[in-house]
């Protein structure tokens, strides 16, 4: 057992590193929620691709570097150890892209990747719908056939950022007489401004559209479009790739990074005596600071062994359900306490002048807020590790 | 002893919030936010026709005041219908120029405050203000400095705080109004003031929260049955309400101690700020959490109270600093 | 609405404050849940009833002063602020004899109740079995008719002071066809030392035997033991008595003083730089120690509140299982602070000689450690606070 | 990267848990508790045959060490099994001497350490530790005050810890063993040593505690129905496991460090310690509260492992002072 990277693993750290130091900006960008920050976003993603940065762990052929599960770690711990911009692309390339790499067509494959890689393409999620939350097996928007193509017709909700994206994926009922709701459905993709496409933005708590409300009349999606076999859309998206993706929703580096912040934070405000009013937070958070830090490492070196596992040919299943609570509880956490640290100035929005550290901690916490309620509600997480993972008998909530 | 609410109290407090329940509240924070303080400021004026804003003012200034508990139910019901402004700031201010010997200033502004015409903001020299709220939409800025008050007219960029209800700049100098130690020491019954009606509407919107949220659970439904069935969420919102139930009676006796002047006032009030507060956040995170993905969007109402959950825990005094405060050595015994 | 207490009030806190003054041992009596610790006990409430202060909220016939609720507070205030020892007559006087003033004959009460009050008589309670613990309604235990009384047989779990009391009560099953499980249950009173009792002393987690199994094979047991009428155990039991005793059973007065004495310790450990490794301790428990002390205030004001609402004739339903969750979980929060702020002085028990302030805080935690257990854990009182607090669907668990 | 035991590093622990899983250890406990140290000390040489003493000692004196993951591994297994007596100080004294220039100390009991012979108990010169563990039942306490390093063979009364298997003393006087910085340096290491076991200690005492209380939940009906059916059951159950799986790593990370001799292996221990610590306590207050009555008795012996949780949470580092080692200014990232 060990912790030692290899001399690849670590010259991709200093490549990353440099790069990062050579181009990240230095004032943030405006909030990816917003049309301003939302251009700036894709930009940089293009920045990202120019110089290979943006899908490291893809093959080169789409523009990756085929790094391996622990490099693509390593480099998220670079990239927002550098302060770097939000992965506007997000979408595409954590649940898209690797669904493509498994059940798309080569042609598939090579007309959507390298688009998603540059930012040229950014894709919104269409899983939700209003009446299928927790819930998705009760999806109700259809995909009706159609000469060469389907009819997508419904509502989609919570679709996050398709207020500004150009495409969006999900699943339809494709096949209405089944036995099983988790059967009929299949997974298309599909375009934000295609005909019969209606969105209306919805404000996140901070007011920012984060996501959208997607109406479909009949819009027409040609079969290229169809990912997988029709009607098997459920497996499709379950597939092993939910593997990795347990994994890559939120990447550790996020949390390191956000820690060493939030150390930095607490020492400033203790040794300077800090905010007014900050004093008296300063002993009072000591602990809560200590439990960020050991939060952040312990979720790192969890990770680590996940990787392990992984390239051991081992498959995550429930595992990921406690990294889910794992790590949305400690973002709320690390956030919270920032906040608390920050006294006075801790209710200053993002956009506000004297927000410190450019509203990093505001639009962090509101953000981190999210954690416990998408991809699987903590209390479905919970069940899920009580049932699969000690056992416990299954059923009665 | 009867440390209850009695039947004018509870009276009053009912007749507030049928008033509220009706006045279309959220749309006045959302048209606040927007810098249209005019459904704002007409709630004001049917605030103080119902009598609130004269709980603060003495009587030979047109008031019925000082009513600390009054004002504590009054303010209770303005957190639970999220009533924007200056509400907290305007009441407190009327108490520092009551303490001041300054009678002219106490002239002017008293009975104004009394009719509802006087919106005020107030900035004190402590560690949990330094932004004077809405001055934009005030009548005046009071502004202390040391053993100086001054009314500032001028004062920063306007910066949106996480609550939409809630605008904050810094004021920039202002002209003297009064000076010496009587300034300090009405600025320290002011901050208690302060602290006191800050709980009280948290304690109010944590109520608000957890109904809305009783209500939601009811009604809404996953895997077939009623969210509110699931025994998690039961016991989320059990410790919810507990939270809330404690922090009630806390806040009924600070609002004692300080109607009665006594020394424990100080520590009564961190404790009831801290708790109110406490309980209300917990009370927006449940909220949160059990209402989902709709809970999060700023479409629905209920974002309007979680936000303010969060802005009112370091609004006159931060969770850290109210514990602080209770563990103050001459606290001597919370308990007797 | 006021905090004000009468001149009477007053006086009963003065005379308390002053008696205890004069008679609290200076140093504590060893464990009640010891023999020679139940003696010590048992020879204390004789010396507090002697002067009146064993049962002050029963009328004078019986040995008290009339004493309204709120007056019992303030002297339960005064008890625990002089730290005077535990209350071993506590089962009798906090559940049975309320049942007694509400259902007992004047005979039983005359007969019972100087008894208790002087320490002459001691009780135990013994409501549970090994099948019945959250669930009372499963009882099993039989009263079988027999010339002039009934015949006890069956086994009673978790008799609390059963290895050294005199005497116990509990319900038995008298008609066993019945409907519904609460039906046909006779509340009953018996000696422990008659023919046919068996008691098992039971370790609790420090190894003091604190309770006791007791087998029952045909004791006898005189009509004049019964209270109220055979077969109505149930609503005998659950009497509005229920209702001061939500408020009885661990009164204010315990957590104000210990809270009081977790400062103490607190301000010691900061002054002094505290126990070894105990400095960076006082930081960080700087919240937790705040929290105990606004919790104890909390608790107080709370039971003045309900004190008035009773006094004011209103009674007390769902809202006793607020209280109990709430004192319970602050009851171990202040004894865990304490335990963490005594560092490598924590983990002794009150057996050993260095244990601080004479083992009180070992010994409290491993009292508290009980509280969310017993009298109906926490978890069924948070369904209680759901269903008929918030009107939440009943049922599912 | 390959961040998981390997093949021989599992079986190591799958034997030494086989091996106390039939060793009756709650007996051993509890005879131990009585001053009886007959069947502790047979566990001891069962252990030391098994080579997990020899672990902590080098080769040129009778060893295989030291190797810290190991040391881990088994010490996981002696919590799981609540093994008696000074296993952890026996170990840290092992280090302790291994790292002193006096060969002959190290020559005198390193061999007797890896072959079961010696008992040690230690205290060091620093503020988790004031008293010997269980020195009636050591062949020798160490005793480092300063820069001096003693031998005692006298001390005050024995004094019961909530941890029946744990009986403390406070050493007095002896024998000079050495003197000089090479103490400090060297007792600075066993510390880290003795944090680091004490934490796996911890970890397998709180994965044994989840154990039994998942196996009760699901047999144990109230209601009619599992109690391990219940939500909020399974839900305490699941942070249960949380708890002790994110602990998991930063214990393993720990070992690591400290075989390497990184400078971060300090902060690393003090972080593993304190989470171990805190999920295996947090384990012994859900099995208390989800057994019920019965898992407040000490005849289950599910209470050793509860009463053993308490007491590791303050031995060799208690939480607070771990998390100040963690936020300790030379510290800097402790993610990097």
């Amino acid at each position: 057992m060990d912790l030692d990277f290899t001399r690849e693993d670590e010259a991709l750290r200093q490549q990353a590193r440099a790069w990062l130091t050579a181009h990240v900006p230095a004032t943030p960008l405006p909030s990816l929620e917003t049309a301003e920050g939302f251009a700036a976003h894709r930009a940089w993603e293009r920045e990202l691709s120019a110089d290979r940065w943006s899908v490291v762990s893809w093959p080169e052929e789409y523009g990756g570097r085929s790094a391996s599960i622990l490099q693509w770690l390593v480099f998220e711990e670079e990239y927002y150890a550098a302060g770097a911009p939000g992965r506007v692309s997000q979408n595409g390339i954590n649940l898209l892209a690797p669904t493509l790499f498994e059940y798309g067509t080569a042609e598939q494959r090579a007309r959507v990747l390298p688009a998603m890689a540059s930012g040229e393409v950014i894709w919104a999620q269409a899983w939700s719908e209003p009446e299928a939350g927790s819930d998705l097996a009760s999806l109700r928007s259809t995909a009706t056939r159609t000469d060469g193509g389907w009819l997508l017709s419904g509502q989609k909700a919570w679709s996050s950022r398709a207020a500004f994206a150009d495409r969006a994926f999900g699943l339809f009922r494709s096949h209405p007489q089944t036995e099983r709701p988790h059967q009929g459905l299949t997974y298309l993709m599909f375009p934000l401004d295609a005909e019969g496409v209606t969105i209306r933005p919805i404000g996140r708590l901070d007011g920012k559209p984060a996501f959208a409300e997607l109406f479909l009349d009949h819009v027409l999606v040609p079969d290229r479009d169809v990912i997988g076999e029709p009607g098997q859309g459920w497996r499709v998206a379950m597939s092993t790739a939910g593997n990795e993706r347990g994994l890559t929703l939120r990447s550790p580096g996020r949390f390191t990074a956000a820690a060493d912040r939030l150390v930095a934070l607490w020492r400033e405000r203790t040794v300077s005596g800090g905010a007014p009013g900050g004093a008296p937070a300063d002993t009072a958070s000591h602990d809560r600071v200590a439990d960020a830090v050991i939060g952040a490492r312990a979720y790192q070196l969890f990770t680590y062994a996940n990787a392990s596992r992984l390239a051991a040919g081992a498959s995550l299943g429930a595992e990921s359900s406690l990294n889910k609570v794992f790590w949305s509880e400690l973002d709320i956490a690390l956030h919270e306490t920032a906040l608390d640290l920050l006294g006075p100035y801790g209710e200053l929005a993002d956009a506000a002048v004297d927000a410190p550290d450019h509203g990093a901690w505001s639009e962090g916490w509101t953000f981190s807020l999210a954690g416990p309620i998408y991809a699987g509600t903590n209390e479905i997480q919970r069940d899920i590790i009580a049932e699969r993972l000690l056992g416990l008998p299954k059923g009665r909530r | 002893m009867r440390f209850l609410l009695d039947e004018e109290q509870h009276a009053f407090g009912a007749t507030l919030d049928r008033m509220l329940g009706t006045a279309g509240t959220p749309s006045a924070v959302r048209a606040w936010a927007a810098g249209d303080h005019g459904p704002g400021r007409a709630l004001w004026t049917r605030l103080a026709a119902a009598g609130v804003f004269a709980l603060a003012v003495p009587e030979q200034h047109e008031g019925v005041g000082p009513l600390p508990v009054e004002l504590t139910v009054a303010f209770t019901e303005l957190g639970r219908h999220a009533v924007p402004g200056p509400v907290v700031e305007t009441v407190a201010a009327a108490a520092l120029l009551d303490r001041l010997d300054d009678k002219a200033a106490a002239a002017e502004w008293l009975p104004r405050v009394a009719g509802g015409e006087a919106l005020l903001s107030l900035v004190l020299d402590q560690p949990a203000t330094r932004y004077a709220l809405d001055p934009d939409a005030a009548d005046a800025v009071l502004v202390v400095d040391g053993d100086q008050l001054r009314l500032s007219t001028v004062w920063g960029p306007l910066q949106p705080s996480i609550d939409p209800a809630r605008r904050l700049a810094r004021p920039v100098g202002g002209e003297l109004l009064a000076q010496g130690p009587a300034v300090r020491e009405a600025a320290r019954h002011a901050a208690e003031v302060a602290a006191l009606l800050t709980a009280a509407q948290a304690l109010g919107a944590g109520r608000h929260l957890l109904a809305e949220t009783v209500a939601y659970a009811k009604q809404r439904t996953q895997f077939g049955v009623a969210v509110g069935s699931f025994q998690a969420v039961k016991h989320r919102l059990a410790d919810t309400l507990i939270g809330l139930e404690f922090a009630q009676p806390l806040l009924h006796a600070a609002a004692l101690a300080l109607a009665a002047g006594d020394l424990s006032a100080e520590r009564e009030i961190a404790a009831a700020k801290v708790s109110a507060c406490e309980a209300a956040y917990a009370a927006a995170r449940t909220a949160l959490q059990l209402h989902g993905a709709v809970g999060y969007t700023d479409e629905l109402d209920l974002s309007l109270w979680i936000r303010k959950a969060r802005a009112l825990r370091s609004a006159w005094g931060t969770p850290a600093a109210c514990r602080a405060q209770v563990l103050a050595p001459r606290a001597g015994p919370v308990s007797r």
